[in-house]
């Protein structure tokens, strides 16, 4: 571990380079949770098939390679495609877990990973897939500091998909609808606003955002059908340090989780990277309960 | 008489807005006391501050002479002081039976009497209790089946199964039958003064309150604005104005 | 109310004696619990094929005959989901339930040594063909025989090249990469045995877990630290990330050495990023094998590819070779008793299409050399041992500027 | 349900479960498994069902059980069943700390940041064991092989969890008809009010958190032993199977009823059996589909449908 940080001290650089590679991560794991802090903001459900969404995604983008299409056009279409599956995904299950006990939700939405995953086995093998973008890397700091342009584009898309995101929550009119919904679905109700077709709209949403995190997590990494669960676990972990109704916080906390991470996993070693993301997370929960029991509060 | 509550100068903020702004009052023991005021005006936020519910931004609370605002609501409850809620809350999924036994002040204790069953003495308590809040028929029915009415019964018999000596009662008679509220007044009373049980009474029903509390305090906008005896508030001119003026 | 259920789980109960094992006059099962779901299903499915094409193999040319009575062979499949708690439940009941008394392995080194208690228990043979792990074999299992080389000699070829190539290889500098399972971290203990031998030094030692979807943090070192040799295992997808990873960011290294690149067809995948790649490999289809059954290693390559459509990684062809252990051993045995069998697994020695199968008191093949290929030019080329060799070894492997 | 038929039920199982290893052998291991899962469901069930805290983190005191067994019999250089007997004690004592270390911290916390919470526990348990070379890290550990004779091992293991499950069943059968019962349940339904009658539920919570990991321990060990090899993540702290499965199995069975879970572990399990041997390469695809329609169809589970059914017949009649 001493080691390690004084490889630090050796070559400065290496520190920039791990933090950014981390940042870059952070990034996908930024778009993964905006999804999943929408559909807990609004529908209250914990959608623990986020990362199958997120593998479903980069097929979509791998099948497309496959036949031909330039990998960069995958991000929109598997957006677009995911969608269309959040879509009948919310109408067939998920729909009957709204307005539950969330602990329900989060079983249903389990049953329905291991479904995706065998699926997704099924159609399209075991096979660990990858897709190049033929983008080649950009160099800094006397090529110590390396940094994929498929990553970075990763990042400014995942930037300005939270920025479009907020945007659209704020001025749209189904984004307007959305947030009204989030804070009142009866009141929304009332005032003549379809609440199943906006939640099915949130969910598809989510979807979308996950199919562009599994499009760009294709080019920047691999994908295969028992991967969901780390971009699960780790949309969770974004949200419950976020909150739900922030849409900056959340980037913030994907980019700040990444980075730690990278971090965590180069000083400890690597075999404690996931050991450290949890044990902060509990540790968060654990903290932000003892600050609210101190004000005769409890954390919801 | 000694007196067994003081809340001294409490304020509560909700981000901008003050709930209570330096309120005092005090029960003696024994007696019943009245809490009035608008809709709004800080009452129930105000039990919370007491009961150990909510944190209280400035100002103290004794409870015959500790103070105790810093305290959770569960040492409190143990110290003998206790409130119910105005939308009523008892253990839904368990029986009414169930629900009387789990109330009684024994199990306060430690984990090894709660390891023991529920002693007869208790059960006929529980019983007793029952009938005397008039749900003995209704022993054996989850309490999430009752009437809300009959949960505000079950709750106040909750209550007494607990034996405190200060109960905070937070409008012990909405939503009930208006045909019953005279004998829900009579249990308040013969509570009160069978039982031994110091009564602080928040309730808008007018006539209610006038008819069984000794004292009242009246507040308004997070504020006292008044305090006496029934006959004297009744006849304040700033009390009636309150009520009007919001209304 | 209570009686219709009661009566379902004895319904349930009844159905769960499972598939009733009616004796077949004639016909030998073999029982196998693979890893057809999770995280090894797609070495699971290679080794299901390459059970399934000796077995058919064999069948169509008249099955094994044991004390003159010609037999058929059957395999009873389960799917352990790559854990082995479910491999070693499924195995006791392949034994008891459906009294199979011959066992061919699963796939991994974890499921092996999960399994191997259970059939030792039982005095059951395992032939496996997917469980390299040396520690496998220390333990004295008696009913335990693999046909394939162990942990210890998968990257020990990478090392000795490394070794040669360079003036002085106690200067050489190893940077390790090895995923948290049982099979990678005996790699390790292999690869740490071999660099003691010549005196190399270790700057990176870090462990995967299997969860790792980016191994940024570990190649981030190996660029500061520049070692001469970078060596890899973690399964299809270790091999997968790490040549996506290392053409991202730019990591060079002379040389880099890798386990299953074959199975995650990196070459296929990654084109030219994969290039200057060195994968240990138990099998090639241009090695100079035969034998009578499936003809040359290149024959059993063709056949397989017929059979299957893709390319026959090296976990299809072990895992056929493991079966055709069992028809000799059942021949020579003349008797299908567990005990006279496994006297006649102890005294194996054969050819195969696969390589030269004798195992030693341990139960592993000795009489087998890893092989390592070289990516080269988009092909897997064989480049060690040298008696195999088609090409000499590309080396050093140029920077990344430079390719 | 009265008393009589719930004696009558007990010694059915009973008989059951000593005469079934003897009738058919061939199921022993599975019967074995069942008692497991028996256990797991009860256990989970103290906290979900009674005490309304929805727990994934139980398979941490499973994992240390496992563990602990296997580091004593490793390492304490004692014959094959007194280094067991001292393993599972080991395992009670540091399952039983933890719970009392976790408990106090996590069981404030309420609904689903609690579960998230108790999920990150055991994930980190399994990642740290995964990581630590002195319990074999990656690696897991082999445990070591039964002395005994040729099927002794089976029937051992076969009654030593049957004994587990009944002491379990017995105990919490006992345990729900005291007070401490009724603070649990009082908890589950509404904490803040509890808290208010002067319960003292921290220290309730985290007794029941305690007795669960006791037990879970207690099987672990022996779990371990019977399966004879643990791996970190897929065997010790397997999150994502044994973890989820004790939850399905309260639920199916009926959450907060005293056979619900017992009935959901049986039915679960015989399922299980019958996708894994009749569904080849497909029964996860149906154990995703199982676990969609009892939670989204059958949240209140046999015990609790069959009730209904009761009620509405009792109602139809008068």
């Amino acid at each position: 571990m001493l080691d390690n940080l004084l490889l630090f001290v050796q070559f400065p650089p290496l520190a920039v380079d791990v933090v950014v590679n981390g940042l870059l991560i952070g990034a996908i794991f930024a778009l993964a949770a905006y999804g999943m802090a929408l559909v807990w903001g609004v529908l209250n459900i914990v959608n623990v098939v986020q990362g199958e969404l997120v593998v479903l995604g980069g097929y979509v983008t791998f099948l497309l390679v496959q036949w031909g299409m330039p990998p960069l056009i995958g991000v929109p279409v598997s957006a677009l495609v995911m969608f269309g599956v959040g879509w009948v995904l919310y109408r067939a299950i998920v729909f009957r877990v709204v307005d539950r006990d969330i602990f329900i939700s989060i079983l249903a939405t389990f049953g329905l990973a291991i479904l995706i995953q065998q699926l997704a086995n099924l159609s399209f093998g075991a096979d660990v897939r990858s897709v190049d973008a033929g983008l080649g890397p950009l160099h800094f700091l006397d090529g110590m500091v390396t940094v994929a342009w498929v990553k970075l584009i990763a990042f400014v898309l995942a930037l300005v998909a939270g920025a479009s995101l907020w945007f659209f929550l704020r001025h749209a009119r189904l984004g307007q609808a959305i947030r009204a919904t989030a804070q009142n679905p009866r009141a929304a109700r009332i005032l003549g606003i379809d609440t199943g077709r906006v939640y099915a709209a949130t969910y598809a949403l989510n979807a979308a955002l996950c199919g562009a995190a599994g499009s760009l997590a294709v080019m920047a990494w691999t994908i295969h059908p028992y991967m969901g669960l780390p971009y699960t676990v780790r949309s969770f972990m974004v949200v419950v340090v976020a909150g739900v109704g922030n849409v900056g916080a959340v980037v913030a906390a994907g980019l700040g989780l990444g980075a730690l991470e990278n971090v965590a996993g180069f000083v400890l070693g690597t075999e404690f990277q996931i050991a450290f993301v949890f044990a902060l997370m509990v540790t968060i929960l654990v903290w932000r309960h003892l600050r609210a029991a101190r004000r005769r509060e409890h954390l919801k | 008489m000694s007196v067994m509550l003081e809340v001294r100068e409490v304020t509560k903020r909700f981000g901008g807005v003050v709930a209570n702004d330096r309120i005092s009052l005090t029960v003696t023991q024994g007696e019943i006391a009245g809490l009035i005021g608008p809709n709004g005006s800080g009452k129930t936020t105000l039990f919370g501050c007491i009961t150990g519910t909510l944190p209280v931004d400035g100002g103290e609370v004794y409870f015959e002479g500790q103070p105790i605002s810093h305290l959770r609501a569960g040492p409190i409850a143990r110290l003998g002081l206790l409130r119910t809620w105005q939308q009523t809350r008892i253990y839904g999924e368990m029986t009414c039976a169930e629900n009387m036994a789990i109330s009684a002040r024994e199990a306060h204790g430690g984990l090894i009497s709660l390891l023991k069953p529920v002693p007869a003495a208790t059960r006929i308590r529980a019983s007793d209790l029952l009938a005397f809040v008039g749900l003995h028929e209704k022993r054996d029915e989850r309490g999430g089946r009752l009437s809300f009415g009959q949960q505000k019964l079950l709750e106040f018999a909750m209550a007494l199964m607990n034996e405190p000596k200060l109960l905070l009662l937070d409008e012990p008679t909405a939503g009930i039958n208006p045909t019953l509220i005279n004998g829900l007044i009579d249990r308040l009373r013969r509570a009160n003064a069978e039982l031994g049980v110091t009564l602080l009474v928040i309730e808008h029903n007018m006539r209610v309150i006038m008819n069984l509390a000794h004292r009242i305090t009246c507040l308004a906008h997070g504020e006292v604005l008044a305090e006496g005896t029934p006959d004297e508030i009744r006849d304040d001119a700033r009390v009636l104005d309150a009520y009007l003026g919001v209304a | 109310m209570r009686k219709g259920l009661f009566s379902g789980i004895f319904l349930g109960l009844v159905l769960l004696a499972g598939p009733v094992a009616a004796d077949d006059p004639g016909v030998i099962r073999l029982g196998a619990a693979v890893s057809l779901t999770g995280k090894y299903s797609s070495n699971g499915a290679f080794t299901r094929k390459g059970y399934d094409l000796a077995v058919e193999k064999i069948n169509e040319a008249g099955g094994v005959t044991v004390a003159g009575k010609p037999y058929l062979l059957q395999i009873i499949y389960y799917d352990d989901e790559s854990t082995p708690a479910r491999g070693a439940q499924l195995v006791e009941r392949l034994i008891q339930q459906d009294k199979v008394q011959f066992v061919l392995g699963p796939y991994s080194s974890g499921l092996t040594e999960a399994i191997a208690p259970v059939t030792e228990k039982y005095g059951v043979p395992m032939v496996e063909a997917n469980g390299a792990a040396i520690s496998l074999f220390r333990k004295n299992y008696r009913y335990l025989f693999a046909v394939l080389s162990t942990t210890d000699e998968y990257l020990r070829g990478a090392i000795d090249i490394a070794a040669r190539l360079s003036a002085d290889p106690s200067k050489l500098r190893v940077a390790m990469a090895f995923e948290n399972d049982p099979f990678s971290q005996d790699v390790r203990e292999g690869v740490l045995a071999d660099m003691k031998r010549h005196g190399m030094k270790a700057v990176v030692d870090d462990k995967l877990p299997p969860e790792l979807n980016d191994m940024s943090a570990t190649l981030s070192k190996v660029k500061a630290l520049r070692p001469d040799l970078l060596l890899i295992s973690g399964h299809d997808k270790g091999a997968s990330l790490a040549i996506r990873q290392m053409a991202d960011q730019r990591v060079n290294v002379p040389m880099l050495a890798l386990t299953h690149c074959d199975s995650a067809r990196i070459a296929e995948n990654f084109g030219p990023a994969a290039e200057y790649a060195l994968c240990a490999a138990q099998w090639a289809s241009t090695l100079t094998y035969e034998d009578d059954l499936f003809g040359s290693a290149s024959d059993y390559a063709r056949l397989y590819e017929e059979t299957y459509g893709e390319v026959a990684p090296y976990q299809a062809a072990e895992s056929s070779a493991a079966v055709q252990v069992y028809a000799d051993a059942f021949a020579r045995a003349k008797s299908l008793d567990p005990e006279d069998v496994r006297q006649a697994l102890t005294e194996t020695a054969m050819m195969t299409f696969y390589g030269r199968i004798e195992f030693d008191e341990t139960g592993k093949n000795v009489a087998k050399p890893m092989v390592l290929f070289q990516v080269q030019d988009g092909n897997y080329v064989v480049v060690y041992p040298e008696a195999f060799a088609e090409a000499k070894i590309r080396w050093p492997t140029p920077p990344w500027g430079e390719r | 349900m009265t008393k009589l038929s719930d004696w009558h039920i007990m010694g059915v199982l009973a008989i059951a479960g000593l005469g079934l290893p003897f009738l058919a052998p061939g199921l022993i291991t599975q019967l074995s498994f069942l008692w497991l899962m028996v256990i797991f469901a009860l256990t989970w069930d103290m906290l979900g069902g009674r005490m309304g805290y929805n727990s994934f983190g139980n398979i941490l005191f499973f994992g240390i059980g496992c563990y602990a067994a296997a580091v004593v019999q490793r390492d304490a250089g004692l014959p094959y069943f007194e280094a067991l007997a001292l393993g599972l004690a080991l395992g009670a004592v540091l399952a039983v700390a933890a719970a009392l270390l976790f408990g106090a911290a996590l069981l404030g916390i309420r609904g689903h940041y609690f579960a998230i919470g108790t999920l990150g526990l055991g994930i980190t348990a399994a990642e740290v064991a995964a990581g630590w070379d002195y319990v074999g890290a990656g690696s897991g550990m082999a445990l070591p092989l039964f002395p005994g004779a040729l099927g002794q091992r089976e029937f051992f293991f076969c009654f030593s969890l049957f004994a587990v499950a009944i002491v379990c069943f017995l105990f919490l059968r006992w345990l729900y008809g005291t007070r401490f019962g009724l603070a649990l349940n009082a908890i589950r339904d509404d904490q803040d009010k509890a808290d208010a009658m002067g319960l003292r539920t921290t220290p309730i919570k985290v007794f029941a958190w305690c007795i669960a990991a006791f037990f879970l321990s207690i099987s672990g060990g022996l779990a371990a032993n019977m399966i004879g090899f643990i791996d970190p993540r897929d065997v010790a702290f397997a999150g994502a199977t044994f973890g989820v499965w004790m939850v399905l199995m309260a639920i199916l069975g009926g959450k907060g009823t005293l056979w619900g879970p017992v009935l959901g572990a049986v039915v679960f399990h015989i399922t299980q059996e019958l996708f894994w041997t009749y569904l080849l390469g497909w029964q996860r695809v149906a154990l995703g589909l199982l676990i969609v329609v009892i939670v989204v169809f059958f949240p209140q589970g046999i015990m609790g449908w069959i009730a209904e059914r009761r009620a509405a017949r009792e109602g139809a009649a008068s």
